[in-house]
């Protein structure tokens, strides 16, 4: 699809009303709601937390927020239940993209514009704008970064720490990061999943640093995870290589600015997307336009941008970090 | 000769108290669930008014149930027996991936999407048989064989898969499981059609008593002749035959097959048979109070969301309703039998 | 002595009251949902006697004796002790009061050994710290006492048999220093040695100033260390206070069933030679539990093995009837073997087993007593697969009538029947299945003796009818009276075989007791 | 008189097979277990060589099994009773959250970090006890008494900490429970501890028989005179204390304190206890043999880690293991005691 690219600055966690004039003005009542995996992570939920925040700036918006779960079936129903109340719009993060396409389109049918979010529908009638984090181009990003770091040693030993193997998302960030290494010619030498929990970051990290005696970068798919990376890196008392994160949470930006702990980077996977949805979605309700854009109508597809944070550019992003 | 015959007993054999299956002791023990579901349902309405009490919202609520509701059918089987099945929802994820690989849908464009649905079921009895052939013939408990074989049954899954989302192609098999007869939901009436055939089974025929009387007293079930090990077999058949039929409404509902599918519905499930009535020790089990379980649940769930709860007060809440409404049931079933 | 009949209402008066009572239960009332239990209710025990509480199967003996140890509450009543009421919540107070029990049903802990299992409840133990030299100790003294050193107090009690289990519970009992020990049936699964074990102890005791309640079917036990009786029946004290002296044990029936009982075995009336041989075993063998074990059952003929507790009978029928798998030998019913090690194939062969433990491996407890009695063949019943419960309580209700089952409403939880009810719904199983070979263990454990000599008869005559039956009993009088041909086993071997005419008690208690020296 | 104090009648099995505690039949059923580890082991070693058998690596397979060990023994308990505790992992999620409230945090910066400590300890026990009283006294089913509590607990952690994850700032604490103590971290030592005084409790105290009784027989035990009711709240409360020392060991893991600490542990636990072969209905309970099949699973885990497995071929792996390492063990369980 084709992509935008926003600068994030317009995301902000306690967003303030930056967009074009006009559009914040309060107009028709909309009631809008919100469906999201269980916040079972603090990126999950600040996903969670920023939506809500956002429709509560608008005093025209009124949230209807499902039962986080990561059951399909039980998400499935929730939409049902939106759909049945006839809400005005429908913000949605599937749990799984596929499984929740057809009762989106169900609601699309149903005159409910529906606002996809991170995890893409296999339809393009499901949804009447998508908002997409770039998982693959996440992959591509920190593979980048360690090849900068390490393109000059072949032999150089990268690990990386992946999230829910099991999960789609989890497999386009691995193939970027795979890709982008092949390019200046590192593999991954060793990669273990946690579950996008400290305990799990903390159990598979301490289980890789034993069986990697040498490691040269490390790539951790998420940050949430990282504070039980952290603390298994500590634990260990291992300090040869260097780690890049992912998610881009404060606590992580903190570190980088800190300089304190193996981590130099973090590639950043916006937790503002269901703000945006919501803001996203009130605009499609009010028939207003976007922004800047000069086009009519909320455009189709967008895909936020997931830049690296290091040490030179953290102050910039320090705004945007979520607390984990 | 004895000298006793003279004097006939005193109180010949009445039956007074029996009446017909339904209203006798069960339906007594029912009627605390049916109390706490009527209570629910009151609350739904009290804080969601019409958008509780809408014919719409109560389909919302039965298609969602239906899945898990399956499930909890089979289960109560395994339960009644005295064993556990912690793999049911690892097997659904298992057999929504097998019936929806290029090969299984390819044949089923080609030939019928029954296919699939013979797909989902052969796969799911067949763990379920595997199960039962531990845990019969290899003497493992049952939570230890169905719990490898809940990690099984999901590693192959994602293997199978390759962790991809596996969309069904096949327009007349979703087609058929997105259909309404007579208004009603296709997934709803296979529920329902499930949950009358289990009563039956469990109730009326001789499968269903002998499961009964092994979960009640293993040994003397042998001692009289039951086949213990083939029918304990077949009992963890029956439970992978339901995930296997709950696979296949899955797949109608999501149209998508994926590992993921049916993660943690172990819990969700047997705490529905659990609540409903059976005993997890075995030799008690009553469909009807398993089909009353798995509505409490998803009732309570659909409310929820009514009342735009947030996750946490949901957790919270929940918890204490499942024990209140475990406490009112538990006043009649006590009522209903001697000490 | 008031000579009572059946329509008197008035309730004979042994003794009068006397003056130094340890413990009196006064109009003691229990109901249960759907059933009373006991309807007034008054019981006697003086310090240092042996108070016998007699009533037929169902009478209310165990629910008086749990009202008293605390496992029920009494719906009305009082109990006195020592001329104080005192008040009985649970267990503990009653142990607290002295007074110790024995229950009906074996109530041990398998997992738990020997001298874990006696001190339950009150272990000996410093700061909590169980003192396990100290325990083992004084469990020891406890089964010496009961005359059986070499049970070990560090075995599994899962290890030992009904009687070992039996044992255990008296020494619990005993450990309890108790001024009332409550003793509910405790011959049932003992045999005759051990009974007489059982009788040195309970006169140790009553010599120390204890008082014994004793509940016992076999009068002729009550004749030997009864002082004093009470009758109950239907809920009801119907005599009390009897001399065991002085009353007749014509007149003990009569109180108990209100009606007179010939108490006979049953007449043999020989087995033709030419009846065809039923159930033929040869050479069986049972790992190091018994083996050479042969014998031929005719059509009409009742085999009895006799032999001590733990002699081997039960797994001798147990394997007959596949439910353990023979190291050797074979089992030929009507001519045809049977498939070794398969109950399925010994019951399509019109083979029954009524078990030695009838909660354990008998019984759906939860279950009605109609579904109990068919669990053999509902399958039979039903048609393709379909249950006919009509038909089912239709043929249990016949048995009960037939085996006088109190209450006789076939619909009810066999929980709630008394111990030896549940007996005779587990016989009218295989009664209802209508077997060629009937393989009885203790099949009167239990039952009082107005239904046992029912029971007598009941299996002559289904031996009459062509059943060919086999019969362990610990009672050798039992076996001598009922059988035919008695077999004496002694540690797992046959040591004796012959007409049951041809032998009496001592000659079989001399074989076995051979065996078992040798 | 009596003839059978002649000759030990055969029902009174001998003597003979008895050694002293560690050695006797039930070290014989943990043999099968020995052997299943060793098995494991030197697939590690075959697979990994010097990095599998490195003293460090075995340190850090003991750290990770500290944390699910110190609640698998807490748990032997309450299964060795009958029970079963769901609640454990949610419990440990709480207690972390509630130990590093910025309140507590504060007043364990004034005045000592063993403050944290306490209030894990504190709220671990609570609600355990609050279990333990809906199950004794409220006669709630264990399942679903603790289910409620599952819920609840992860509730009320995640409204208590909003959600965020709570570093721990208190330097003092995070010292402790990361040193070693002549080369073994802390951590280990605490599971050790536990672990012995675990075995303590249950093999050599009045508390330890009372709960094998009740698990065994619960009337029985009820009319020996144990107090049933009151045991079972305490042997709840002790699983919850259990899970508060969890949460503290998790804490000096990670330090961090979050609502999704100890998710899905109920099930790691439970299955390291029921492999370890303490029966799932009560009456047998081993801490050896807990302790032993938290290690398994560790190791396994530590092995495929090595190994660079996938998690899907981990699960089909782990799903084979477990069935062959409970076969074992019952090979050996069943010959150390009769039919
Ligand atoms: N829990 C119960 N619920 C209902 N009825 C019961 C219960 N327990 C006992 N009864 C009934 O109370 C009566 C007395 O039973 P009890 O066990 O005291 O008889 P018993 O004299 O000990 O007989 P037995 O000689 O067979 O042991 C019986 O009719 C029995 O069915
Ligand atoms: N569960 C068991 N474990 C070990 N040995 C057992 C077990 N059950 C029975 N035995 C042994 O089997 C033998 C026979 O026991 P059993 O008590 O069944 O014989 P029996 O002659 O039928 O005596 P009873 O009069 O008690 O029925 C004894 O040596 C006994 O110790
Ligand atoms: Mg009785
Ligand atoms: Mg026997």
């Amino acid at each position: 699809g084709c992509t935008s690219n926003e600068p994030p600055e317009e995301e902000n966690t306690a967003p303030a009303p930056v967009a074009a004039e006009g559009n914040d003005e309060p107009g028709e009542d909309v009631v809008i709601g919100f469906s999201a995996p269980a916040a079972d992570h603090g990126w999950m939920g600040a996903i969670t937390q920023t939506a809500v925040d956002t429709a509560e700036q608008y005093p025209d918006v009124t949230l209807r927020q499902a039962e986080a779960t990561n059951d399909v079936n039980v998400q499935i129903s929730h939409i049902e239940q939106f759909i049945n109340d006839e809400v005005d719009a429908i913000v949605l993060l599937p749990f799984d993209g596929a499984a929740l396409t057809e009762v989106a389109t169900k609601a699309m049918e149903a005159g409910i514009p529906v606002i996809n979010v991170d995890r893409e529908f296999s339809s393009p009638f499901a949804a009447r704008a998508t908002i997409l984090g770039d998982n693959y181009g996440m992959g591509v990003s920190a593979g980048t970064y360690i090849c900068e770091q390490l393109g000059d040693n072949p032999d150089a030993v990268v690990a990386e720490i992946q999230g829910i193997e099991a999960l789609p998302l989890t497999q386009d960030r691995s193939q970027g990061f795979a890709d982008a290494l092949a390019d200046c010619g590192l593999d991954v030498d060793a990669q273990v999943a946690a579950d996008f929990t400290i305990q799990g970051g903390e159990t598979a990290t301490s289980n890789l640093l034993q069986a990697e005696p040498q490691i040269d970068a490390i790539w951790n798919h998420d940050d949430d995870q990282g504070v039980g990376v952290l603390a298994a890196i500590e634990n260990a008392g291992r300090d040869e290589f260097f780690m890049v994160g992912g998610a881009g949470s404060l606590d992580v930006m903190e570190h980088i600015q800190a300089g304190d702990t193996p981590l130099e980077a973090t590639v950043i996977y916006p937790s503002t997307q269901a703000a945006d949805g919501i803001k996203m979605a009130r605009l499609v309700v009010q028939n207003k336009n976007m922004g800047d854009l000069v086009s009519a109508g909320v455009p189709r597809t967008t895909q936020l941008y997931a830049p690296v944070v290091t040490a030179d550019n953290v102050e910039e992003y320090l705004p945007i970090g979520f607390e984990s | 000769m004895s000298g006793t015959t003279a004097a006939p007993p005193a109180d010949a054999p009445s039956d007074a108290p029996r009446r017909s299956g339904w209203l006798s002791g069960p339906a007594v023990r029912n009627l605390g669930l049916v109390i706490a579901l009527a209570l629910i349902c009151v609350a739904g309405v009290i804080t969601g008014g019409e958008r509780f009490a809408d014919i719409d919202n109560v389909l919302t609520i039965l298609r969602l149930a239906s899945v898990t509701g399956v499930l909890a059918i089979g289960m109560t089987f395994v339960i009644t027996s005295g064993g556990i099945d912690l793999s049911v929802g690892s097997v659904l994820g298992l057999t929504t991936v097998w019936a929806t690989t290029v090969a299984t849908q390819t044949m089923a464009e080609d030939i019928h999407w029954v296919l699939m649905v013979f797909t989902a079921l052969v796969v799911g009895t067949a763990a379920g048989l595997v199960n039962g052939a531990l845990i019969a013939y290899g003497r493992v408990v049952p939570f230890i064989a169905t719990l490898a074989m809940l990690a099984a049954a999901r590693g192959l899954a994602e293997m199978i898969s390759d962790r991809q989302t596996q969309q069904v192609d096949v327009a007349g098999f979703t087609d058929f499981f997105r259909a309404d007869w007579i208004g009603v939901p296709v997934l709803v009436w296979i529920f329902a059609l499930v949950s009358v055939a289990g009563w039956v089974l469990l109730n009326r025929t001789t499968f269903g008593r002998r499961t009964v009387a092994i979960g009640g007293n293993e040994e003397a079930s042998r001692l009289a002749g039951i086949k213990v090990k083939r029918h304990t077999l077949y009992l963890y058949g029956l439970a992978g035959l339901a995930a296997g039929i709950g696979g296949v409404m899955m797949l109608g509902r999501t149209t998508a097959g994926t590992s993921t599918n049916g993660v943690l519905y172990e819990l969700d499930v047997i705490a529905a048979v659990v609540v409903g009535g059976t005993l997890l020790v075995g030799g008690r089990g009553t469909i009807v109070g398993t089909v009353l379980g798995v509505l409490i649940f998803n009732t309570l769930n659909n409310i929820f969301v009514i009342n735009n709860m947030s996750t946490s007060a949901q957790n919270v809440a929940k918890g204490l309703i499942i024990v209140v409404a475990v406490l009112i049931q538990q006043r009649f079933a006590n009522r209903s039998r001697s000490t | 002595m008031v000579d009572v009949d059946r329509d008197d209402a008035e309730t004979p008066e042994g003794t009068g009251a006397p003056a130094n009572l340890l413990l009196r239960m006064e109009g003691i009332v229990k109901h249960f949902p759907g059933a009373k239990a006991l309807d007034g209710v008054d019981l006697d025990v003086l310090p240092g006697e042996v108070h016998c509480l007699l009533g037929q199967n169902g009478a209310g003996k165990s629910t008086l004796i749990k009202v008293l140890s605390g496992a029920h509450q009494p719906t009305s009543g009082r109990i006195l002790l020592d001329d104080a009421e005192i008040a009985i919540p649970h267990p503990v107070a009653a142990l607290n009061h002295g007074i110790a029990t024995i229950y009906q049903e074996l109530d041990v802990v398998d997992g738990l050994t020997v001298a874990e299992n006696i001190y339950l409840g009150h272990e000996l133990d410093r700061g909590g710290f169980t003192q396990r030299r100290a325990a083992t100790r004084r469990a020891r003294d406890l089964l010496r006492r009961l005359g059986h050193p070499e049970i070990s107090p560090h075995t599994e009690v899962g290890q030992l048999s009904a009687a070992g289990k039996q044992i255990v519970s008296m020494a619990r009992a005993l450990s309890h220093d108790a001024r009332v020990i409550v003793m509910d049936e405790p011959s049932a699964v003992l045999d005759s040695g051990e009974v007489e074990n059982l009788f040195r102890v309970v006169e140790g005791l009553t010599a120390q100033g204890v008082a014994v309640v004793y509940i016992s079917h076999r009068l002729e036990e009550i004749r030997r260390i009864g002082d004093r009786i009470t009758v109950l029946k239907d809920g009801r004290t119907v005599g009390r206070n009897l001399a065991v002296a002085a009353t007749p044990t014509k007149e003990l029936i009569k109180l108990m069933t209100g009606r007179t009982v010939e108490f006979a075995f049953p007449e043999r009336p020989g087995v033709p030679d030419d009846a065809p041989v039923v159930l033929e075993v040869s050479d069986l063998a049972l790992g190091s539990t018994f083996s050479d074990v042969s014998l031929e059952v005719r059509a009409g003929e009742i085999v009895g093995l006799a032999g001590l507790v733990g002699s081997g009978r039960s797994e001798i029928l147990e394997t007959i009837y596949g439910a353990r798998r023979a190291t050797s030998g074979h089992v030929r019913v009507g001519g045809r073997a049977l498939r070794p090690g398969s109950v399925p194939a010994a019951v399509a062969a019109n083979i029954g087993l009524a078990p030695e433990e009838r909660k354990s491996q008998g019984l759906l407890l939860d279950e009605p007593v109609f579904k109990n009695i068919t669990l053999s063949t509902f399958a039979r019943t039903a048609k393709g697969g379909w249950l006919d419960e009509r038909a089912e309580r239709r043929a249990a209700s016949e048995q009960a009538v037939a085996l006088d089952l109190r209450p006789p409403q076939v619909g009810r939880a066999i929980r709630t029947l008394s111990g030896g009810n549940q007996q005779k719904a587990l016989l009218a199983r295989w009664l209802v299945h209508g077997c060629e070979v009937l393989l009885l263990d203790e099949p009167t454990r239990g039952v009082d003796v107005g239904a046992r000599s029912e029971i007598y008869a009941l299996v002559r005559s289904l031996a009459d009818a062509g059943t060919a039956v086999v019969v362990v009993s610990s009672e050798i009088p039992e076996v001598l009276g009922l059988a035919d041909q008695v077999l004496v086993v002694s540690e797992g071997q046959v040591v004796h075989r012959g007409p049951a005419q041809d032998i009496d008690e001592h000659a079989v208690l001399d074989l076995v007791m051979e065996g078992s020296a040798a």
